[in-house]
């Protein structure tokens, strides 16, 4: 499982994340809610290496992985699809795939069985699997990000805001992928501001206030708590 | 009817964004425009702001054609937009960011500026008062001395809102303002854009946050695959089957009832 | 922040002082020499500035357009025989027509491309120089050109009245750069620089505003090379060549590229440290190289960069600790 | 006529060897995005390790050429690690002067340990060929060959491999790569050694119909920049097709028109090329 | 420069004199600034070994101080007035024309006495009067040269020297020279070995006019690649060599002095047999081990007769009575120092050397008289 140890991550003077504890049992699905801001980025690019903890410990299977480089940390099976997609603009949407497979390099067959699902999953992305992925509109990058992420196959995927700027229909197919996958065996960790349809597939959930969890509980508990509705689902 | 356009279509090598498009916004009304994505809600805007040059098809602002004018001089008209992502300058202040914002409505050139002329003086603390003025109506003048790398997002856009007002528009187009925004700063977005309206500025935006959209959009126009499938007021919008079909999608609609 | 201004203040008019009277303090000719050349230079690299520190253009033909300065006033002086200052003037004119023409087709292209782009343009000059032996004198060089004229009672032949008047140029120069930085113009400049999409939306007439600065920028470079002829009265080609443009770049970065104070800094240090290493022989470089590297490394910004950062490092630890001691206070007050 | 395809051949022989200096360059600076003015002094240091290993250690020409591929790569790799990796968040600018630092420093390291003076490398491949009237050396025609295999090789590299797959990758979002598990640090080192030892093959193959000198790094250098624009950055047939531009331009124009103005009329030629595709001639998508 | 007047003569111990050096000991020509320098530095240090020199009572050894000037004339000035000032020197050598003409500019009213290594005219033609030019007027060599060629092989020449001024002031006279003499120039262009990386092309071109002398010239080594490639392309005439190039050198690259055969150049210094040549080569083999060319050879006579002139001038810092005594230096320069033949000065501040030329037969280097 993966299991964060009272986390702090600094940018310099300011602490964007505080003493956060957090767990993410082996097929589950926890989501992290939280305005901008909250802190929710910046956990998961310290569980993916992209930046290093000031203090406290990420656990993988009882091994502290603070301080491993991204690749090894991918290489574990932990994958980001990280906010602002981090896309290859220039390479085609196929190639940006092919690269999400990049940690099974050597064994071709198993990365073409992924790109198939992969278009399974967006057809969309099939049509287009030889645009740059640059020219793509915004709600199709995010595609390709997550299938992207998929191809690596991941134990736990880091999923940072992938509803944003989607179309109502995408966000629910999207939700519904994502049960999918989790189905499919792989534990994720999901960052939404869309609490409601986050709340709705998941098992657990976290409420980041400025860098810290101010709330927990189960996805029941958290849509019935009065405040996580006042400020994250609205209505 | 403020802006207009006629049978707009842009093509990207074989690939139809905008197809043959006819839209009026009108005149200070909050206007929006929905679609799945890449439905080229974006390629539309970049169409009438002049970023790229339509393959056919025409724009007319108040009357007048402007297809094909390079964005300065439609800026000058009196549109303004902001992109998708905010490209501020990161390293600088917000105040510096946004007291160019008026340099379009200035006269002084070099040599104001080299011999420091009175002209330059008086416009320059009019890019000055304006930029303080446009802080204020976007409530960030607390920010103004900020440096805006340490924004959240949310403040980011509203510093893009005011840009894009310090250049005395009367027509705004907002590219998916409210995207990566939780919902309750959403609604401060909401009545800002409400505010631009009484202020007498006329709003078209791109957003997928359909209670929103629902709730202060007066005219709504949706694109799938370019094409315009529909246009009117949201009730008709939430009823139109094609558009359930396209995006909205059943669930959604119903929640939003 | 006032007292930053002040002490900033307090130290510039201190420094220029030193210099003005320096030439009275010391009689060495070699060091005085090496003052007016950094003068110079000084002022081609604040050209360079404008457009690459402030509009985001990284112009390489910048040598390219002070050897242009220099050999057109060689040439109207010696071939054609006009008056020094006539000359001097049609010099300033012509580098920048020479600069708008092309920059019209250079600031087509972009990053990289503009700056291979200029790159060519400038080999070309030098080229032309190079080859063109009736006009340039070749590899030989030009020889015989005069010092300034004399603008009634000032006379310019000797080395000192030379110090003054390249002096007087630059800080002509400064307070020039200086006026534009902190105008509209200068705003607008930056905004291109910082995203050349946004400044277009927001109304800005690209495609003008580069020219200017591109303009502005040959404009110096002219300058400079006007006076550099006029002082070693005796110019080949090779202050066309490429080196001489990163001779350039390495004061502007070293100094800090797009701040005010960069490159009177940069391009003092830089000069003073080549001239020390001069006992190294020629294990100079061997030196220097180095020493540049570490200095791109730790400097990023460049000195005056640096010393920017710090201040701002040291304001915002003042202004935390401040805010700090507030809330205590408040609780205070809470609790009392 | 025959000079004509004399001059096409010589053309080409000079061409071959913009190129192999050029490709290493895209490498460099249009896939990490650092332009490497110091890389012609890596093609110098080519040269004289390639001399070295011939004069003092007595090696076969090939085998020289081997170690020098393997040394300069390792140069290349040193760069990287000490300075460049260290500005991969600074403006290209910072770059260009750190390269120019280094290129200042090997060029007086190269005058100290072998001495200022021009050194003859001699090639046991000096053989001359005459056939229809066209006269060259086994040595050119080596140089042409190898630089075809070479170009070929590292085109299938990028494009067919995912390793090369993957320094393209990198080039455009550096984050993106590591969070599909690239290790970063590795390809930046891996590109600047490939960048390194076609500098190396450059030289050696060039040396013997030229010299070794501290400066040999200049001829090449600047003309190799501006084919990189000119094909169009990172473009690998851009750099290959814009040496060889170069290299008939050059020729041809010193026979049909003026060989004192030979270089302008090609440097001309390369601003007219820009002017009218101001992104070079194989321009991809989503540049500038 | 007048530190050292008040104690003239008074004091008995042994003083400092300063002479100064400008010259490329780094960048591109450094090889040629070595080249220059060495000369120099060899003369100096057995100078002072010697005991240093006496100028009227008082001795006197050289403290000899050189800067870097990357071959730039700009920089050159900064150094002689550095020189000037911070080493009171009173004569700065400068083996290059860029430099000594910068220098120019400033060495009257500074006086300082410039030790030119150029045989660009226009350093001396200018009228400066304190100016030495220390190599041969090349014009010497024009007439012998063409005659040989024109003899072993023919009427129609290739001009294709260095671009460097020097090999454009040869073209220049040879051209009309071999006119004159009813040849006919069928080929007339230069090379730019800072540009070039292969000569095939113009090699080419050139040798498509069949002509039977080509004229060739700048640093020895990149010289010696041209005449190489011009035989690889078949060419089978002779060469006329620019005095710059040396054919031992020239030898080193090619390996063999075949490639040469039928050609004329100057006498390389080690094939001369001046009174004092054999021991300078010697002396310079085992400092520097390898054989020196002209410019070492120059610069190494020139500083002895400097000292022989500062003896004559009866001062070692007043330029201009230094200059006017050279005649005098020259004459009581001593036979084992005389590695060349110097029988005067000219009027206008050339040495007037006298020259020899050499020319390869049979792959062998056979020394001419010039007559
Ligand atoms: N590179 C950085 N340097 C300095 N501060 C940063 C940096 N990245 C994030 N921050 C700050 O850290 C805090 C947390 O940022 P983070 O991106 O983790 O929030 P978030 O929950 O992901 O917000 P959003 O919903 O907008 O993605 C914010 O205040 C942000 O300004
Ligand atoms: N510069 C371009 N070159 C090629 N194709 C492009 C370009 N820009 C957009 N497209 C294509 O045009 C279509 C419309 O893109 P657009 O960005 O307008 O979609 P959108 O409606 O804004 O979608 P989203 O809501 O996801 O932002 C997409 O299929 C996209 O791939
Ligand atoms: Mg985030
Ligand atoms: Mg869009």
């Amino acid at each position: 499982m993966l299991k964060l140890n009272n986390v702090s991550v600094n940018y310099g003077a300011f602490t964007a994340v505080k003493n956060v504890d957090i767990e993410v049992h082996p097929g589950e699905i926890v989501v992290l809610l939280g305005s901008n801001g909250a802190g929710k980025s910046t956990t998961f690019n310290s569980i993916s290496g992209l930046n290093k903890p000031s203090s406290g410990e990420i656990l993988y299977d009882e091994q502290n992985i603070v301080g491993f480089p991204p690749d090894q940390i991918v290489n574990l099976g932990i994958i980001q699809c990280a906010e602002g997609r981090n896309l290859f603009p220039g390479m085609t949407v196929q190639e940006n795939l092919m690269m999400g497979g990049y940690v099974h390099r050597k064994n071709k067959i198993h990365v073409k069985e992924r790109l198939e699902e992969v278009y399974e999953m967006f057809p969309i992305l099939k049509e287009k699997h030889n645009e740059s992925a640059g020219s793509l509109s915004g709600g199709q990058q995010q595609m390709v990000a997550i299938g992207r992420a998929l191809m690596g196959d991941p134990q736990y995927m880091l999923l940072d805001e992938p509803s944003i700027g989607l179309a109502p229909l995408i966000v629910e197919q999207m939700f519904a992928k994502i049960k999918q996958i989790n189905d499919g065996g792989t534990s994720i960790l999901l960052a939404e501001q869309n609490a409601n349809a986050a709340l709705k597939i998941a098992d657990r959930g976290y409420v980041f206030e400025n860098g810290q969890i101010a709330v927990q509980g189960t996805a029941e508990e958290l849509l019935t708590n009065e405040e996580v509705r006042k400020a994250y689902i609205g209505a | 009817m403020l802006l207009e356009t006629v049978n707009l279509t842009k093509k990207f090598g074989g690939l139809t964004a905008v197809d043959d498009v006819s839209f009026s916004v009108e005149k200070g009304k909050i206007n929006a425009i929905i679609g799945p994505n890449g439905a080229g809600k974006s390629t539309f805007f970049n169409l009438v702001s002049g970023y790229y040059p339509p393959t056919s098809g025409q724009v007319f602002f108040k009357g007048e054609e402007i297809t094909r004018l390079p964005s300065n001089k439609i800026a000058r008209l009196g549109i303004a937009r902001t992109f998708q992502t905010t490209n501020l300058f990161e390293r600088a202040t917000v105040l510096d960011n946004i007291i160019v914002g008026n340099r379009l409505r200035t006269q002084s050139n070099l040599w104001d500026a080299i011999l420091r002329t009175p002209r330059l003086k008086r416009e320059e603390q009019k890019c000055l008062d304006k930029a303080y003025e446009v802080l204020d109506f976007v409530n960030l003048t607390n920010h103004a001395h900020s440096v805006v790398e340490n924004l959240t997002q949310e403040e980011k856009k509203r510093v893009a809102f005011a840009l894009a007002l310090a250049t005395e528009p009367e027509l705004v187009f907002l590219d998916e303002p409210a995207a990566g925004v939780n919902p309750d700063e959403t609604e401060g977005l909401a009545e800002l854009m409400k505010k631009m309206v009484d202020h007498g500025i006329t709003v078209c935006l791109i957003e997928h946050k359909m209670q929103m959209i629902m709730s202060i959009a007066e005219n709504i126009m949706v694109l799938n695959f370019g094409k315009k499938i529909a246009e009117g007021t949201p009730e008709d919008i939430m009823n139109d089957e094609e558009v359930i079909k396209a995006y909205l999608g059943g669930e959604r609609h119903a929640e939003v009832k | 922040m006032s007292r930053l201004l002040l002490n900033k203040r307090f130290a510039l008019s201190g420094l220029l002082l030193l210099v003005l009277v320096l030439p009275l303090i010391t009689s060495n000719a070699y060091m005085i020499r090496i003052l007016i050349l950094t003068f110079i230079w000084t002022i081609a690299v604040y050209g360079l500035n404008l457009l690459a520190g402030y509009t985001g253009y990284l112009s390489l033909a910048h040598a390219g357009f002070f050897a242009l300065g220099a050999y057109t006033l060689a040439i109207l002086t010696v071939t054609v025989g006009l008056s020094y200052w006539l000359a001097f003037i049609l010099t300033l004119v012509f580098t920048s027509i020479v600069g708008a023409l092309i920059g019209m087709i250079a600031l087509r292209t972009r990053e990289h491309f503009f700056a291979i782009y200029t790159l060519c343009v400038g080999y070309i000059i030098y080229l032309i120089i190079y080859n063109w032996e009736g006009m340039t004198g070749g590899v030989r060089g030009f020889i015989g050109i005069p010092s300034p004229g004399s603008i009634g009672p000032l006379e310019f032949n000797s080395q000192i009245s030379n110090y003054y008047l390249v002096l007087f140029f630059l800080v002509l120069t400064i307070v020039v750069i200086y006026r534009i930085v902190h105008s509209l113009q200068g705003r607008t400049f930056m905004a291109i620089r910082n995203s050349e999409d946004l400044a277009k939306t927001i109304g800005i007439s690209t495609t003008k505003n580069k020219l200017i600065a591109f303009i502005l920028s040959t404009f110096f470079a002219g300058l400079a090379g006007a006076l550099f002829a006029s002082f070693t009265r005796f110019i080949g080609p090779e202050i066309s060549n490429i080196t001489m443009t990163f001779d350039f770049l390495v004061y502007l970065l070293i100094g800090g590229i797009g701040t005010l104070s960069g490159p009177v800094i940069g391009t003092f240090i830089i000069v003073w440290i080549s001239q020390e290493l001069q006992f190294l022989q020629d294990y100079r470089m061997l030196v220097f190289g180095p020493i540049l590297v570490i200095l791109i490394i730790f400097a990023p910004r460049g000195i005056s960069g640096f010393i920017i950062d710090w201040n701002l490092k040291r304001k915002a630890k003042k202004q935390q600790i401040e805010s700090m001691k507030d809330m205590e206070n408040n609780q205070e007050v809470k609790e009392g | 006529m025959d000079i004509f395809f004399q001059q096409l051949f010589n053309g080409l022989t000079i061409g071959s060897v913009y190129s192999l200096v050029a490709l290493g360059l895209t490498l460099v600076y249009g896939i990490l995005h650092i332009p490497n003015f110091a890389h012609g002094a890596l093609y110098m240091m080519g040269g004289y390790i390639t001399l070295t290993m011939m004069q003092t250690l007595g090696l076969y020409y090939w085998l020289a050429i081997f170690v020098s591929i393997v040394v300069v790569g390792l140069i290349g790799v040193l760069m990287e690690r000490l300075v460049f990796h260290h500005l991969r968040h600074a403006p290209p600018i910072h770059d260009k002067i750190a390269a120019i630092g280094m290129l200042l420093f090997l060029e007086a390291f190269a005058h100290r340990v072998w001495g200022a003076d021009y050194l003859e490398m001699a090639t046991p491949h000096g053989q001359v060929v005459s056939v229809f009237g066209i006269t060259f050396t086994l040595q050119r025609l080596i140089i042409i060959v190898a630089a075809v295999l070479v170009m070929f090789t590292l085109y299938l590299f990028l494009k067919k491999t995912y390793m090369g797959m993957t320094v393209i990758a990198m080039s455009q979002n550096r984050a993106g790569a590591n969070l599909v598990g690239v290790n970063t640090n590795k390809v930046a080192m891996l590109t600047f050694f490939i960048s390194g030892a076609l500098a190396a093959i450059a030289a050696s193959l060039s040396s013997p119909i030229n010299l070794v000198f501290p400066g040999m790094g200049h001829l090449v250098i600047l003309k190799a920049f501006v084919i990189i624009i000119i094909g169009g950055m990172g473009s690998i047939p851009g750099a290959i097709v814009g040496g060889y531009i170069l290299g008939f331009t050059e020729s041809l124009g010193a026979t049909y028109i003026s060989s004192d103005y030979k270089d302008i009329i090609a440097f001309i030629l390369l601003v007219l090329i820009l002017t009218i595709r101001p992104n070079g001639l194989f321009a991809k998508g989503g540049q500038s | 420069a007048c530190n050292t007047e008040g104690e003239e003569g008074s004091s008995g111990e042994t003083q400092e004199v300063s002479i100064g050096y400008s010259g490329p000991l780094s960048g591109p020509a450094a090889y040629y600034g070595e080249a220059t320098f060495t000369g120099l530095e060899l003369a100096v240090d057995e100078i002072n070994e010697a005991g240093g020199f006496d100028v009227d009572g008082q001795n006197y050894t050289i403290d000899l101080v050189s800067l870097d000037d990357q071959y730039l004339p700009n920089e050159a000035a900064s150094n002689a007035q550095r020189l000037v000032e911070e080493n009171d020197v009173s004569v700065v050598y400068t083996p290059h024309s860029g430099g000594i003409m910068a220098q120019q500019v400033l060495n009257e009213q500074e006086e300082f006495m410039i030790m030119a290594y150029s045989s660009e005219p226009a350093i001396t033609e200018q009228g400066n009067s304190l100016t030495v030019a220390i190599p041969p007027r090349y014009d010497g060599y024009i007439a012998p040269f063409t005659e040989y060629a024109m003899e072993n092989h023919g009427n129609k020449i290739a001009l294709l020297p260095t671009s460097s001024q020097y090999g454009k002031d040869w073209n220049e006279r040879l051209e009309p020279y071999w006119q004159e003499q009813g040849g006919e120039v069928v080929f007339n262009s230069s090379i730019d070995f800072n540009k070039d990386t292969d000569f095939f092309t113009i090699l080419t071109n050139a040798l498509e006019n069949d002509p039977d002398v080509i004229f060739i010239g700048g640093p020895s080594q990149p010289t010696a690649k041209v005449a190489q490639q011009a035989r690889e392309l078949g060419f089978e005439g002779g060469f006329i060599i620019m005095d710059q190039a040396k054919l031992d050198e020239m030898k080193d690259v090619t390996g063999t002095y075949e490639t040469f055969e039928g050609s004329v150049g100057v006498n390389p210094l080690q094939y001369s047999d001046y009174p004092g040549t054999a021991e300078f080569l010697e002396k310079y083999q085992e400092e520097f081990d390898k054989v020196p060319g002209s410019e070492a050879g120059f610069h190494y006579i020139s500083a002895y007769i400097l000292v022989e002139a500062m003896k004559a001038a009866g001062t070692v810092d007043d330029a201009h009575a230094i200059r006017e005594h050279m005649q005098q230096g020259i004459e009581a320069l001593p036979e084992d120092k005389k590695v060349y033949d110097i029988p005067g000065i000219l009027d206008e501040g050339n040495f007037d050397v006298i020259q020899s030329m050499a020319v390869v037969e049979n792959g062998e280097v056979v020394p001419v008289d010039i007559d």
